[in-house]
């Protein structure tokens, strides 16, 4: 199908412009279009999976037009097995989020305007080939996410709206230089980034270790990898729930992305240089959030700096260098979407009725909220890294590869596992556990949030029982990568 | 007929999510499909076993995951070791549901309840089943999430929530090492399917490393000497779930664990020794902590942890038939022992011993059942304890090292002077409680006399009169086995005197006063060891990490930040607005610029 | 003889110059300026451009200096001169003006062209003038006059009294 | 015979008057002044350079007039607007002027 990613990718925004036509006023219809474009991009991205060849490690669904033939510009979109979890990813958790944008009350319209064009970022970064378009893309993410958190977030939400923008910018800025650098070393000079993947010899080797470190740092900070990560317990708490699930859930899964699209092919020699760094970096993140983590009071501020201990896992995985490791990075980057995404919907269900997210106000809920309890219990298991369920998986994949390459790392690494037992343990604890006390007349979740946590408990459950639903796609994009190095 | 093993973990699995869902229409008949789950499970073990009788085997279900090029398949073996634990699994955990029907009766969580616990049939049964070492560790995960969730399932009560924390995350640090193990050995040794495990060739001391981090998973989940501190503890959840998982099976996984692996433990003598050393401790220590118990679970709770102490040590000591015929027996009569536990505490609602007393003529079966229980324990023969710890006592003899065998003398005459202490307390002299003991009902007593049958006879599979029928039928290979009737005697006398030792003190144990033995009373200090090595240094590390998150690191990010906006204004003030400051700067300018112009020139002038 | 003449009209323009920028008082720096742009008109003439130095004397001393004089007259009272006239910057001005000064003079001496003397040749006669004033330098000749025009419109539409 | 760089001297000790009068005069109109100077400086180096080095064309000249020219107009506009300050502000000292920061 010509210019099936395309309409992937802009049907979004066709949806904002429908959603600028509509009144102010018709709240109703403006949710109504916004969840009708969302599920259409989710049923053309199922369509792309279905028709997706397994058995290739190359780009498919290419399209490639000259777009700025002075500067060697391209529009170049294509889809693999890297990409392709997490378009499907993207457009799931784009659904589910709008669907749970319910508590958005204020400026209904320019919310979903705002939400539409960021699901067009999101989905070109992940699809696009040409490095100056990826800039571009990753570029459009950023604004409506300063929006969305700086208009419709929390007290803090200026400040955690600047922070948010300001470092990844900075981060974008380096990209910028770097995109320029690959372009000019390079010959002939090209924003391809097959092109670059398969050229990639011919950067010396020092070239290459410079420019990896300018892109990592790009990607680091979106990640985040720790010391970069200190924006993300800022956003995610200011922000309205359906966008933390979309920060959770996808954004962060553009730094690694970049990291395995990018930094990876592009600079090989730069990636097994850097990879044992890399690697401690993974582990310091899988610690480091963790216990971080353990000693919050805020809930959603926990479930932010888990996902920096989650990342982690991916960190290592990447780290690896090894079908293992890249098999586990993936996957655990498409289960933390699912898993944390879950997360931040649990702790906006239970902040839209406590108005608070303190930890100590909590306690009891298992009696007062059953269904609740069933569903937070399931995620933090799954969040856990329980045997069984889909974090479990990406986890063991990606300690796995790493233990291949680095088993001392991968033994430190071990602490994380525990710690994060205690946390999410402790989560249950605070939140469902114990008597209850002052909030006994909670009802408990409603249909819609009960439909929007089945399709990722399913997922959860699904990817755990027989994750080859998620690996058959990206064996052959693995192997490839690897055969890069 | 061997190859419908895998449907055995589907019953219950299914029963779960049926409770799960359903489980609120159900109400009282949710118990029913969960005891049905497991009964059927219990009978296609049966068949499962009588199947085995023409030939064991494994075989793959399915493809499941590739690491690193390895497949691992969704496979099940099926030979003695896995039958022997199916039938126990299913027969004891069947048992147990029907007598937690009436345990749980009117509990407002019933229907949870029962789910839970056909949750934890069907990943202990998954456990047994599987033939690699990947898989079992997802089921042992499994059953460690269900025990948590039993142990803090009422939790409404702190201290029952803690503990549902502490089994878990006690035992994770053992899994963790597990996970290692599971990794080490996946990269040196390229499987991890247990048929293998005798094959696998490898540096010895990676393979040493690996054995001892797979023994580390053991110790954890079978709560032995340094990880035992969370059994006693998980006491806070309902009897039945303490009979079941936290004596029976679960905590039994760990000992099936290592004679799972036992290939792997016997090619290197050092970790074998661990085992056996580990086994040691744990025996004598928790048997030392149960003679100074109070509460009647408490007691149950160490004695369990010593006598899968006693199981280790006689793996360790190379007794395997010993190890497993113990575990298969143990099983039985901790279950019966349990139950029997919960029907005195349902019917004193109190768990400490001094506080109860001349139970034996209010609760005739229960105190019946009990004592045979408790003899079983004891190793009195004939009863089904005597015959497997004859085994272990057997096997540690020949394994020649003393010390382990005074190890496992002291735990068989402290194990039989705590049961005894407990039955004088409990079911004999003056009711010291002003309580209404009563029988309990049938769905209670039941399983405890069935149990009790077990009990009795269940050890003469091991007996001479059987033609060691058990040694046989668990490992052929071993060939001709006698009983070695010196070791009988000795281990009666042993198990005797330490029945009569409680006898002659019996007037001593009420009037005890607390402090006498105050290291063994505090359990050796376990606990507040490891709250003040791990648990405190923990918080305060968290904390310290979230403050340095804060400080520190935020700190940085915003001292940028802060750095700009100084700059900033410290260039603002340049801008006086004063034109001659500009001109003057101008002019400042132009002569800077002019210097540098000639010096340049000059400069190309000299190169 | 005519070289003597020269040094003293150099020597009075630099004096006229320093006192228009050092007297207290406004109006006589006025008359200083009137002054030197005479000396320049001088120095013109002694260049071998009379036209120059006639526009010099018009324009400057007929033109400039009489606005500067009425500027002056409509700002009556600061004439005082206890005013102060410097600002605050007096002296780093001065170092900076004497730097510059120097860094010139260095760079003037260093140089072979500044003792080059007058060629035999005539110079530019006014026809000459003339003629490039309205062949090649037409369009700037012209735009000056747009500009003196924008001037005279923006002087009367900035001086205009606002009622 | 009087050698070029005297004239250029001349003129640079006169552009350094002026600059010294602009970067020390408080009074609108004696910058003004100063400005003049600096003007006549560069016209002198202007027309000196003409008849010394290229005494053929009269490129300096014409743009010496042109620097006349420009120094009238923005000497009218300069100081029409310090009338014009003064009659607002009553004063033609520059540092009275110094709205324009921040």
């Amino acid at each position: 199908m010509p210019y099936f990613l395309t309409a992937i990718i802009f049907m979004p925004l066709l949806g904002a412009a429908l959603i600028a036509l509509i009144p102010a006023a018709q709240v109703r219809s403006i949710r109504l279009t916004a969840v009708a474009f969302n599920t259409a991009v989710l049923a053309a991205v199922v369509v792309l999976g279905l028709n997706f060849n397994r058995h290739t490690g190359l780009m498919q669904c290419l399209e490639d037009r000259v777009w700025i033939p002075q500067a060697g510009i391209h529009y170049t979109l294509g889809v693999d097995g890297i990409s392709l979890a997490l378009v499907f990813l993207t457009a799931l958790i784009g659904l589910l989020a709008a669907l749970a944008s319910g508590g958005i009350v204020k400026r209904v319209k320019e919310y979903f305007l705002v939400y539409q064009v960021l699901m067009t970022g999101l989905l070109g970064t992940f699809l696009a080939l040409d490095l100056v378009l990826f800039y571009i893309f990753w570029e459009a993410v950023l604004i409506p996410m300063f929006f969305l958190i700086g208009i419709w977030g929390g007290p803090r939400r200026e400040y955690a709206a600047w922070k948010f923008f300001f470092y990844t910018l900075a981060g974008s800025v380096v990209m910028l230089v770097g995109i320029l650098a690959v372009y000019f070393s390079v010959t002939p000079h090209s924003f391809n980034m097959i092109e670059i993947a398969r050229s990639s010899s011919m950067i010396p080797g020092g070239v290459q270790a410079v420019l990896f470190l300018m892109f990592f740092f790009a990607f680091a900070i979106k990640v985040p990898v720790f010391p970069f990560h200190t924006w993300l317990p800022d956003a995610h708490v200011e922000a309205p729930t359906p966008v933390s699930v979309i920060l959770a859930g996808v954004l962060l899964k553009m730094g690694t992305y970049g990291l395995m699209r990018i930094c990876v092919p592009f600079f090989p020699a730069g990636a097994v240089l850097f990879a044992f760094p890399l690697a401690i970096l993974g582990a310091v993140n899988l610690i480091y959030g963790a216990f971080a983590a353990f000693a919050q009071s805020d809930f959603k501020k926990m479930i932010a700096y888990s996902s920096v201990s989650h990342m982690g896992f991916v960190l290592l995985g990447v780290a690896a260098l090894n079908v293992t490791g890249f098999n586990g990075a993936l996957l655990e980057m498409f289960n933390h979407g699912v898993i944390t995404g879950a997360m931040f919907l649990l702790v906006g269900v239970i902040y839209d009725r406590a108005h608070t997210r303190e930890m100590s106000a909590f306690g009891g809920l298992a009696s007062v909220m059953p269904r609740y309890a069933f569903f937070l219990t399931f995620m933090s298991l799954a969040s856990l890294g329980l045997p069984g369920l889909s974090g479990f998986i990406g986890e063991f994949l990606a300690l796995a590869g790493t233990f291949f390459r680095f088993p001392s790392i991968a033994a430190v690494s071990a602490i994380g596992l525990i710690a994060l037992v205690a946390l999410f343990l402790v989560i249950i604890k605070k939140v469902l556990w114990g008597k209850p006390a002052g909030h006994a007349s909670y009802p408990d979740m409603n249909a819609v949030e009960i439909s929007v946590m089945l399709p990722l408990v399913a997922l959860t459950l699904c990817v755990g029982f027989y994750p080859q639903m998620i690996l058959q796609f990206q064996t052959y994009a693995v192997n490839a990568l690897v055969g890069l190095l | 007929m061997v190859n419908i093993a895998h449907f055995i973990p589907v019953f219950p699995f299914v029963a779960f999510w049926l409770n799960i869902i359903f489980g609120c229409r159900l109400g009282v008949a949710c118990a029913y499909v969960s005891v049905g789950a497991s009964a059927i499970s219990a009978v296609l073990a049966v068949l499962v076993f009588m199947g085995l009788q023409a030939g064991g085997g494994s075989y793959v279900l399915t493809p499941w995951l590739s690491v690193n090029g390895h497949p691992i398949s969704l496979g099940i073996i099926v030979d003695s070791l896995t039958v022997m634990m199916l039938l126990v699994v299913t027969i004891v955990g069947t048992l147990i549901q029907i007598y937690s029907i009436g345990y749980m009766g009117g509990d407002p969580r019933f229907t949870r309840y029962f789910a839970y616990i056909s949750l934890f049939m069907s990943s202990m049964l998954g456990l047994v089943l599987v033939d690699n070492l990947f898989l079992l560790y997802i089921f042992w995960e499994g059953v460690g999430l269900c025990s948590c969730l039993l142990v803090a399932f009422w939790y409404e009560k702190p201290a029952a929530a803690a503990a549902g924390i502490k089994a878990f995350i006690t035992t994770r640090v053992g899994d963790t090492g597990l996970l290692l193990g599971i990794l080490l050995l996946m990269s040196v040794g390229h499987s991890l399917r247990f048929a293998d495990m005798s094959v696998i060739s490898a540096p010895e001391p990676l393979m040493v490393l690996a054995a001892l981090l797979i023994f580390m998973g053991a110790v954890g989940k079978s709560a032995q000497f340094p990880l035992h501190v969370w059994l006693p503890d998980a006491m806070e959840g309902p009897t039945a779930v303490s009979a079941l998982i936290h004596a029976a099976t679960m905590v039994a996984a760990g000992v099936y664990l290592v004679a799972r692996c036992y290939p792997l433990f016997t090619a290197h003598p050092l970790a074998l020794q661990t085992v056996a050393v580990i086994g040691a401790i744990s025996a004598v220590m928790a048997a030392s902590i149960a003679c100074f118990a109070n509460d009647i679970k408490k007691v149950l709770a160490y004695s369990t942890i010593s006598q899968l102490g006693l199981m280790m040590l006689g793996l360790g000591a190379g007794g395997y038939t010993g190890g497993t015929f113990h575990l298969m027996t143990h099983a039985f009569f901790k279950a019966l022992l349990f139950l029997g536990a919960g029907s005195v505490i349902h019917a004193v609602h109190t768990q400490d011993i001094r506080a109860m007393g001349g139970l034996f003529n209010k609760m005739k079966v229960t105190s019946v059942t009990f004592i045979i229980g408790a003899l079983a324990l004891a190793g009195v023969a004939p009863l089904s304890g005597f015959w497997s710890k004859d085994e272990i006592l057997t096997a540690v003899w020949q394994h020649g090292n003393l010390g382990l065998f005074i190890a496992a003398v002291t735990t068989s005459f402290l194990t039989a002077f705590y049961m005894t202490r407990l039955i004088l307390l409990a079911f004999f002299g003056e009711s010291r409680g002003a309580h209404k003991a009563h029988e309990s009902p049938a769905v209670m007593t039941m399983p405890l006399v069935i149990l009790a049958f077990f009990a009795l006879f269940l050890g003469f599979a091991g007996s001479p009169w059987a033609h060691h029928a058990f040694q046989r039928f668990i490992a052929p290979e071993e060939g001709e086995v006698a009983l070695d009737l010196g070791m009988a005697v000795a281990s009666t006398v042993i198990a005797c005197a330490g029945i009569l030792t409680a006898f002659l003190l019996r007037g001593k144990f009420l009037g005890y006063k607390e402090g006498t033995c105050a290291l063994i009373e505090n359990k050796y200090y376990f606990d507040e060891i490891y709250d003040a090595l791990f648990v405190k240094p923990f918080h305060r590390l968290a904390a310290a990490v979230a403050r340095f998150d804060q400080v520190r690191v935020d700190g940085v990010v915003n001292g940028v930040s802060r750095c700009v906006q100084e700059l900033a204004q410290a260039s603002r003030s340049l801008q006086t607005g004063l034109v001659e400051n500009y001109l003057l700067a101008q002019a400042g300018g132009v002569f800077v610029l002019i210097v540098v112009v000639t010096l340049v020139g000059k400069l190309c002038h000299i190169f | 003889m005519t070289e003597l003449v020269f040094y003293i009209i150099a020597v009075s323009l630099c004096a006229f110059a320093f006192l228009s920028v050092t007297v207290g008082d406004v109006f006589h720096s006025a008359v200083c300026l009137t002054f030197t742009l005479l000396s320049v008109a001088g120095v013109y003439f002694f260049l071998g451009a009379p036209f120059i130095g006639v526009i010099q004397i018009l324009v400057y001393v007929g033109g400039i200096m009489t606005l500067f004089i009425f500027a002056i007259k409509l700002t009556a009272k600061i004439g005082d001169a206890s005013i102060r006239q410097f600002t605050r910057q007096l002296w780093p001005g001065a170092a900076l003006a004497g730097a510059i000064l120097a860094l010139l003079l260095a760079v003037i001496r260093a140089n072979a062209w500044s003792l080059r003397l007058l060629p035999p040749v005539q110079g530019p006669d006014l026809k000459q003038l003339g003629v490039e004033l309205l062949t090649r330098y037409l369009l700037p000749f012209e735009f000056i006059s747009l500009l003196l025009l924008a001037a005279l419109v923006g002087a009367i539409v900035i001086g205009k009294v606002k009622k | 015979m009087i050698p070029l760089g005297h004239f250029v001297i001349l003129s640079a000790v006169l552009f350094c008057i002026g600059l010294f009068g602009v970067l020390t005069q408080r009074n609108a109109i004696r910058f003004l002044i100063s400005v003049e100077i600096i003007l006549n400086a560069a016209n002198i180096n202007l027309v000196a350079c003409n008849r010394y080095l290229a005494p053929a064309n009269a490129e300096g000249q014409v743009v010496s007039l042109f620097v006349i020219g420009v120094a009238a107009a923005a000497s009218v506009v300069g100081l029409i607007l310090i009338i014009s300050v003064y009659r607002q502000r009553k004063s033609v000292f520059l540092d009275d002027f110094n709205l324009l920061k921040w």
